[in-house]
């Protein structure tokens, strides 16, 4: 039986110790009427032919070269990560409760957390949340919680962060009346200001700031952030930890940074893994420390004053709090923490630089190589860090489907989320790209585009 | 010691840089950052030398029994991580596009198939990242069908006393409010007590079955049909379905929507606090609500589903579609399982804590629910040991890890005094088992001799009893640089 | 400095210790006309652009179907294997000589020597050599050992020993003067007994075995080593270990069993590895102990009586007895022996058994399928397993070069090695082949058959 | 616990069985095995857990500062590991037709490019599969240029009395005898001893340089120039190589023929015993002879030799061409070094040793050889600790792996008593070293006050003082079944 040990005079002996004659007597309390028949599923295979057949599927997806983006990063990953990360006891150890016995986790992330305040620049890190979509959506709630004494629950949100981020704080945040204000972007592809300063800002609670935004360009971080505090709102930084390495972090963002600060942890050495698991990483500034949801690890010391790790302010939490907790959530994405404090640690900070510049290059490099293709050209004409907009001749999706064949993920169409953006590409250019790899792309799509305007 | 302090300014792991030329910079200055943060400056060596030590601090399954009831800590098959990790899912960007993807998603729709099959439902979406997500998306379904159908008065949740804290904490998370029915003697439900609390601004019941009790409630018929009857919905939380799993679905006891604790039942690993996957499934008429995105196949072609597809759904709940990798594990695992491995589940795991169950008996520990059968897990009181001795449930749970075992979970469900909620799950062997049985006899021996050995345990791990209470009273939550130079521990 | 951890701050401590300047200062000692010149090596590159390099240069051999054996086996090695082995304690410690800090290693070996006496039935095995191949060199010297009263240093060695293994042998025992005395093969593709029974044994001392032999043919093992036994020879047992579930063990060959029993011990849980690291087994009876190469760990007791394993009867071994030692070896196999301890654990013997037979019952389906193509049939008539010699109406070379740019594997070619099987193709099919993958090799053998003989 | 302890009759680890259907066997009856042998009956977590529990048994790089003089147990990347564990090396059989292997192929021949540059010789053959058989290769080319000119009457190899033991088995395996030649008070060989050794009898010398006294032997020029005078060959045991890498070349001291471990200077992982790679590397008049296969290139494309390419070579070594994965991490391990990083090898290397001797002087250790710098590693004696506390290198050794540090080499060299080689590699911080300075620094006081805790060390592991002498006397080197009743253990 696989994974199962009994061995038949196993269950004999087990089943006489029960006095039962059968395991089926075992479940004689459930009403017969209730039991099943038998499960229509196909019968077990071997790990052989599971593995065959799994590494067949995944046939399908592999060797391709990827230029998307959109919140996924491909980043290289040092093989150090994994390769201590799935020891067995990281890997298969519960949710550290037992805190004697859960050391190893409990220290890596305090480690985590000290890292990714740093990086942000910000007071206080939880030990992670779903993913950056979910930790954006618990800082609303947040948001809320810490506004209690203003009337309203509205939240400025931008059209420029991630529309499936926004999608699912309207999931997440409508069932407790919050409402989302939607902001739209000037030309530049950046948060209009001169909207924001006509704006009523009656019932309004936070504002978010994306940086950099889905298009990849960078906001006006200070000004905006001032502009928030001047109104008594709370500013909510949705931001990317490998840009951080060399962007102004919303720690110090404005004279006085903002509130909270979250993101998408994925760019910190997990892979893509076709969307998880990732993991939301969320910070704020210490007076706000009991509205944050998700577990927080302290340093203390035991009987003998020795230095220990444990699970700390767990009254915010749903085990000890239930209902009156700041979140439902339990288990959260512990073993990919794991995976970007080790990460951050082989990198350092100058190697995280480093990586996050060279993407950087090499996105600029693609998009003067692309510009030389008629019609092709970036959208917006800001900075921007990694990630373009690039406007075509052409509908994205044909240019895509095409370099999809040639095994080139080419970006992603931007006008099912932007009705606007009729003919543009979301692409993505990381450290991993070589310069064939730029040339290869930049001549498969301008094939592609002559495809098109052709048919 | 922390990594923090093993590094050296200038100290870099070099090989792991990315190597090639850097110009300088063209953003706006004053939007670049004036001073890197301060990482460890360390060697590749050292990093992995230190988390590779760091982890042998750590009980796991790999290395101990983890008998954490509640948390189904069955062995997790490599062979399912192998799968997972294969390069062509492992490097797959979540918006790869479909015609790359048909291999993935196939994975993924005969998964909500299973799914749908073991629970007895009608529709499954496997986007939730864990069971509270589940849970979230599960009374949001039901926040939604009810509105659907301009039912507006119904504004509470019901939850057993026993029920874990994630079911009440969502409730109020969807906007309702929580009342707690009581538990009887006998672990099942209060039924007179849920009779007099439902009414029209009844929402629904979220519960498990068999309980966190430790038992399968009786009346399951009766309490859907008094819920049902009132106008409300069943929630049926998953996180005990590995006591039942292919033997009872809970779409046939009634539950109208659920979710799964895939890192559960369907054995992916923990990873020290998650990442886990909480797939939702539902009965039909909660179909139009799940969450999205979902797999369609149409003519053989996979494909996830647009907004034509679900125009009702309650949304998205993650950037992509949710954890991928522990999907694929689940899947793997379930197919490796197959029909008849899947119901052995159930039947094993309910055999090794019934046997569990009558040997701690036997030892003279107290059982809270002694008149029933355990499902899957079962508890203990250790109420008696502390009058007669001094020493808590704590104290035994400490004492336990000196032995090299986890300890079970320890005061939860609350309602039952210096609780111990155990679950050795069908993975662990009989001689397992009887091991953890001679520790208990020991640690009972030592609490009558010297209760003390208790109290201050563990005494042979990493770090002796930590003190809670400093730990939040003087919140340490990072390191400080400057720290270095003061520290001596 | 890649992992080099040394900071310019650390070199100057340091090098101000030593009181000198520079750390070339540390090579005064050393002749300046000695120091080298700049390598003329390319400069470093990061770990992603040799991961990438590493990567590119391995798609070439990747996603074969592979029908090669000939001593080097695909089996099904289950994924928990190598996630234990390459845990950085067993991967990265060394030979364990502080046995004390070392039990993980002694005692993995101590199982797996007990293992190998129970699926060769023999009594004292060793700790591993560096393959199949030099195991039977090893034997072969020792054997001669064993036989130091008798004159002469004669082996018999069958023909249809892997040509590889006897070249080996040649190699390694040519300097001490020992001679390998080649026994021709009969119709049937078996040890010719008509002829052993004409043979002259003055000066032979010892006998080669091999079960199965390299066309994949079963030896009628008992009738030799009791022919051999009964002229005082030492038989030396040449076996695969995967074929040991199910065949006759050497230890219970004939009336006292074979002396010493070698092989490679690959298909116990070791990949292909385009040759190795894989593992040569050594087992003998044991009253041949003391000849034995190789390290040996035997239980003892520590000074609180405790059980533990260390390393034992090490006077055999040269870090000891030096130019008197059994063999020069010192390191040997280590982590590819904890994976087949990890391996055989796994399987059990009925797990062993099943693959043995799966791979057998493969091999003569396709033996069966195969058939239908006109002029290709098996060329030897006797029992086999799950390996066999083709006959193919043309030069079994145009064939495996056809079949290798549809990338499969169609086998090895006997002419380079046996002059008279001048169109013969050694076939190896395993448990690891479905049937669709068995139709395959037909379809394609026949098309490359039919162009050959187009041409 | 043994693994067989922990069997039961009947259980089995079942995912792992191949499933399909079996039909009987058709063998003959007499060849088929009647019983089938007696391993473990256990389930995959039973196994899991077991070897990973005994992993932990172990030191290693990965936990530990493992200062093992010539052993070189520096850090090995996992990069390194990862590349060589891609799925087209991993998969792919030694007999792989060539088309397919192009990518491979190339891996390997520019490793022996590289290899030929670093020990400044003409060519390079990858098969020896350990340091010891590339020893073998190298004396048997040495034996087959000889006779190639018909001097038959060399039938001596000359050692250096520090050499390792692998020299002189292996020149007794190639049929020479060995004669010892002493080593003087400060590490170099004896040259006037070696002047009246040598003779028309001398087949060669081996040697190492710097030697396993961590010193280099300043007189090499001499020593190879009466070698050669005398018409021997000079071996070069590469074991030390790291001490000198990319900064003085074998061929340049004069030797003739080498093996590198690229277990040790290579960064590979050693595995608890192996496997290692042991190349060997020949000046121009050796090449004929070297083992075969090698990579030959011809027209950028990449092939096995044959037979016509080396007809004088000593043959073949291994049933394929040797550790394929272990040669793959060496080369990945040159290549992100490249010409600067090896350089650095020796240097950092050399930095090390050199001043942890210097602090262990500081202590009051006693050197071997104090007027000498250190290479790579370097030597201390306890003999003054055996003579004030009655403590000897061994007692020394076993209470240093009470601290978390592996032991140095004990005992070895021989020449010197109460030897302690040590050898910190590069990959080593400074603190690290100095942590390990604080720990003989304990050692040293508690010798002093209470000899009998290092006598009785370690106290910490597992196990403590193991019985040597039992273990060779009552020999149990497998278990037996029919043990599980009677043991108590
Ligand atoms: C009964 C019960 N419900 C819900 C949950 C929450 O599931 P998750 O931790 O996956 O969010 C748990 C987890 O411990 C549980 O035991
Ligand atoms: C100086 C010296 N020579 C030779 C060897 C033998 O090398 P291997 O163990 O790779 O066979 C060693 C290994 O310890 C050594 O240190």
């Amino acid at each position: 039986m696989p994974y199962i040990p009994h061995t038949e005079s196993d269950v004999a002996h087990m089943l006489s110790a029960l006095k039962l004659d059968t395991i089926d007597q075992l479940f004689d309390e459930i009403p017969p009427d209730l039991w099943a028949e038998k499960l229509e599923i196909a019968e077990g295979i071997s790990e052989m032919s599971a593995t065959r057949l799994m590494t067949e599927r995944a046939v399908t997806s592999d060797r391709q070269l990827n230029f998307l983006g959109a919140g996924a990063y491909e980043h290289f990953i040092p093989a150090a990560v994994w390769d201590v990360v799935t020891r067995g006891e990281f890997m298969t150890a519960y949710t550290p409760y037992q805190a004697e016995a859960s050391q190893g986790t409990l220290q890596t992330i305090y480690e985590y957390q000290s890292m990714i305040t740093q990086l942000t620049a910000m007071d206080i890190s939880n030990a992670s949340l779903y993913d950056g979509a979910s930790a954006l959506a618990e800082a609303l709630l947040m948001a809320v919680r810490c506004q209690k004494k203003k009337s309203g629950q509205t939240i400025l949100m931008p059209m420029q962060v991630h529309p499936f981020y926004r999608q699912v704080c309207e999931t997440i945040v409508a069932a407790q009346g919050i409402q989302l204000q939607l902001l739209p972007y000037d030309e530049g592809g950046q948060i209009d200001q001169t909207y924001l300063a006509q704006l009523n800002i009656e019932g309004v609670v936070a504002l978010v700031i994306p940086q950099p935004n889905f298009f990849g360009v960078l906001e006006e971080v200070h000004a905006l952030t001032d502009w928030a505090h001047a109104r008594g709102l709370l500013v909510i930084a949705q931001v990317n930890p490998m840009a951080l390495a060399v962007l102004v972090p919303p720690g110090q963002w404005g004279q006085s940074g903002a509130d909270i600060a979250v993101g998408e942890g994925q760019p910190m050495g997990v892979p893509l893994a076709s969307g998880g698991p990732y993991f939301g990483f969320m910070t704020c500034r210490e007076s706000l420390v009991r509205q944050m949801p998700g577990r927080i690890i302290g340093r203390t010391v035991d009987l003998d004053g020795k230095e220990g790790f444990t699970l700390t302010l767990q009254a915010r939490e749903q085990h000890i709090r239930r209902s009156k907790a700041t979140s439902n959530i339990c288990t959260n994405q512990g073993l990919a923490v794991t995976a970007a404090t080790v990460f951050m640690s082989l990198l350092g900070a100058q190697g995280l630089a480093e990586v996050a510049q060279q993407s950087h290059q090499n996105c600029e490099a693609l998009i003067k190589k692309v510009s030389v293709i008629p019609g092709v050209k970036a959208h917006f004409n800001r900075a921007r860090f990694h990630e373009v907009v690039l406007q075509l001749p052409v509908a994205a999706a044909s240019v895509i489907h095409f370099m999809a064949k040639q095994n080139i993920q080419a970006g992603v169409d931007l006008q099912p989320f932007y009705p606007e953006l009729t003919q543009h590409l979301l692409v993505c250019v990381t450290e991993t790209k070589a310069s064939a790899d730029l040339s290869r792309y930049v001549d498969v799509l301008a094939e592609a585009i002559k495809l098109v305007v052709a048919v | 010691m922390l990594i923090f302090e093993q590094g050296q300014p200038g100290r870099r792991s070099m090989a792991e840089a990315p190597g090639g030329s850097s110009a300088p910079l063209d953003f706006p200055a004053h939007l670049m950052r004036r001073q890197l943060p301060r990482f460890p400056e360390v060697s590749e060596l050292q990093v992995v030398r230190h988390y590779t030590n760091l982890s042998r601090k750590n009980f796991s399954i790999d290395t101990q029994f983890y008998p954490l009831g509640s948390c189904t800590m069955k062995y997790n098959p490599r062979g399912a991580h192998r799968a997972a990790s294969l390069p062509g899912f492992l490097n797959r960007h979540p918006l790869m596009a479909e015609t790359n993807s048909q291999g993935y998603l196939t994975c993924l729709f005969e998964l909500q198939e299973i799914l749908a099959e073991v629970t007895g439902m009608a529709g499954v979406s496997l986007t939730p990242m864990a069971g509270a997500q589940g849970e979230f998306a599960g009374i949001a379904m039901i926040r939604a069908y009810h509105q659907s159908r301009q039912d507006h008065g119904r504004t509470e949740i019901l939850v057993p006393a026993a029920a874990h804290g994630t079911n009440p904490a969502t409730a109020v998370m969807c906007g309702y409010t929580v009342r707690e029915i009581p538990v009887k003697a006998d672990g099942d439900v209060d039924l007179d007590a849920l009779k007099l609390a439902v009414g029209p601004q009844t929402a629904g019941l979220m519960m498990t079955n068999p309980s966190t009790c430790g038992v399968f409630d009786r009346a399951i018929a009766e309490i859907a049909q008094t819920i049902h009857q009132a106008g409300g919905l069943l929630y049926y939380d998953g996180a005990n379905l590995n006591a039942i799993l292919g033997k009872v679905k809970p779409g046939a006891m009634g539950f109208d929507v659920l979710h799964l604790n895939l890192h559960k039942t369907f054995a992916t690993p923990h990873g020290g606090g998650g990442p886990g996957a909480g797939p939702v499934a539902v009965a039909s008429r909660l179909l139009p609500y799940l969450p999205t995105p979902i797999v369609m196949k149409s003519k053989d072609f996979y494909r996830w589903s647009t907004e034509h597809d679900f125009p009702h759904s309650i949304g998205r709940l993650s950037a992509f579609m949710g954890n991928a990798g522990v999907l694929l594990r689940a899947y793997y695992y379930a197919r490796v399982l197959g029909r008849a491995g899947l119901l052995r589940v159930a039947e094993y795991a309910t055999l090794n804590a019934n046997y569990l169950m009558q040997r701690l008996v036997d030892l003279g520990f107290t059982l809270a629910y002694p008149t029933r059968r355990a499902s899957h897990e079962f508890i203990i009181s250790l109420s008696p040991q502390l009058k007669q001795y001094g020493v808590n449930a704590m104290d035994f749970a400490k004492r336990l890890l000196d032995y090299g075992f986890h300890a079970p979970t320890t005061y939860f469900p609350l309602l039952v005094p210096e609780c111990w909620l155990i679950e050795p799950t069908e993975t662990e062997s009989l001689e397992q088992l009887e091991l953890f049985v001679a520790a208990l006899e020991g640690i009972l021996k030592e609490a009558a001799e010297d209760a003390t050995l208790l109290k201050t345990a563990p005494h042979t791990l990493p770090v002796r009893r930590l003190d809670d209470v400093k730990a939040a009273r003087e919140l340490d939550v990072k390191w400080s640089y400057g720290e270095e130079k003061t520290r001596s521990t």
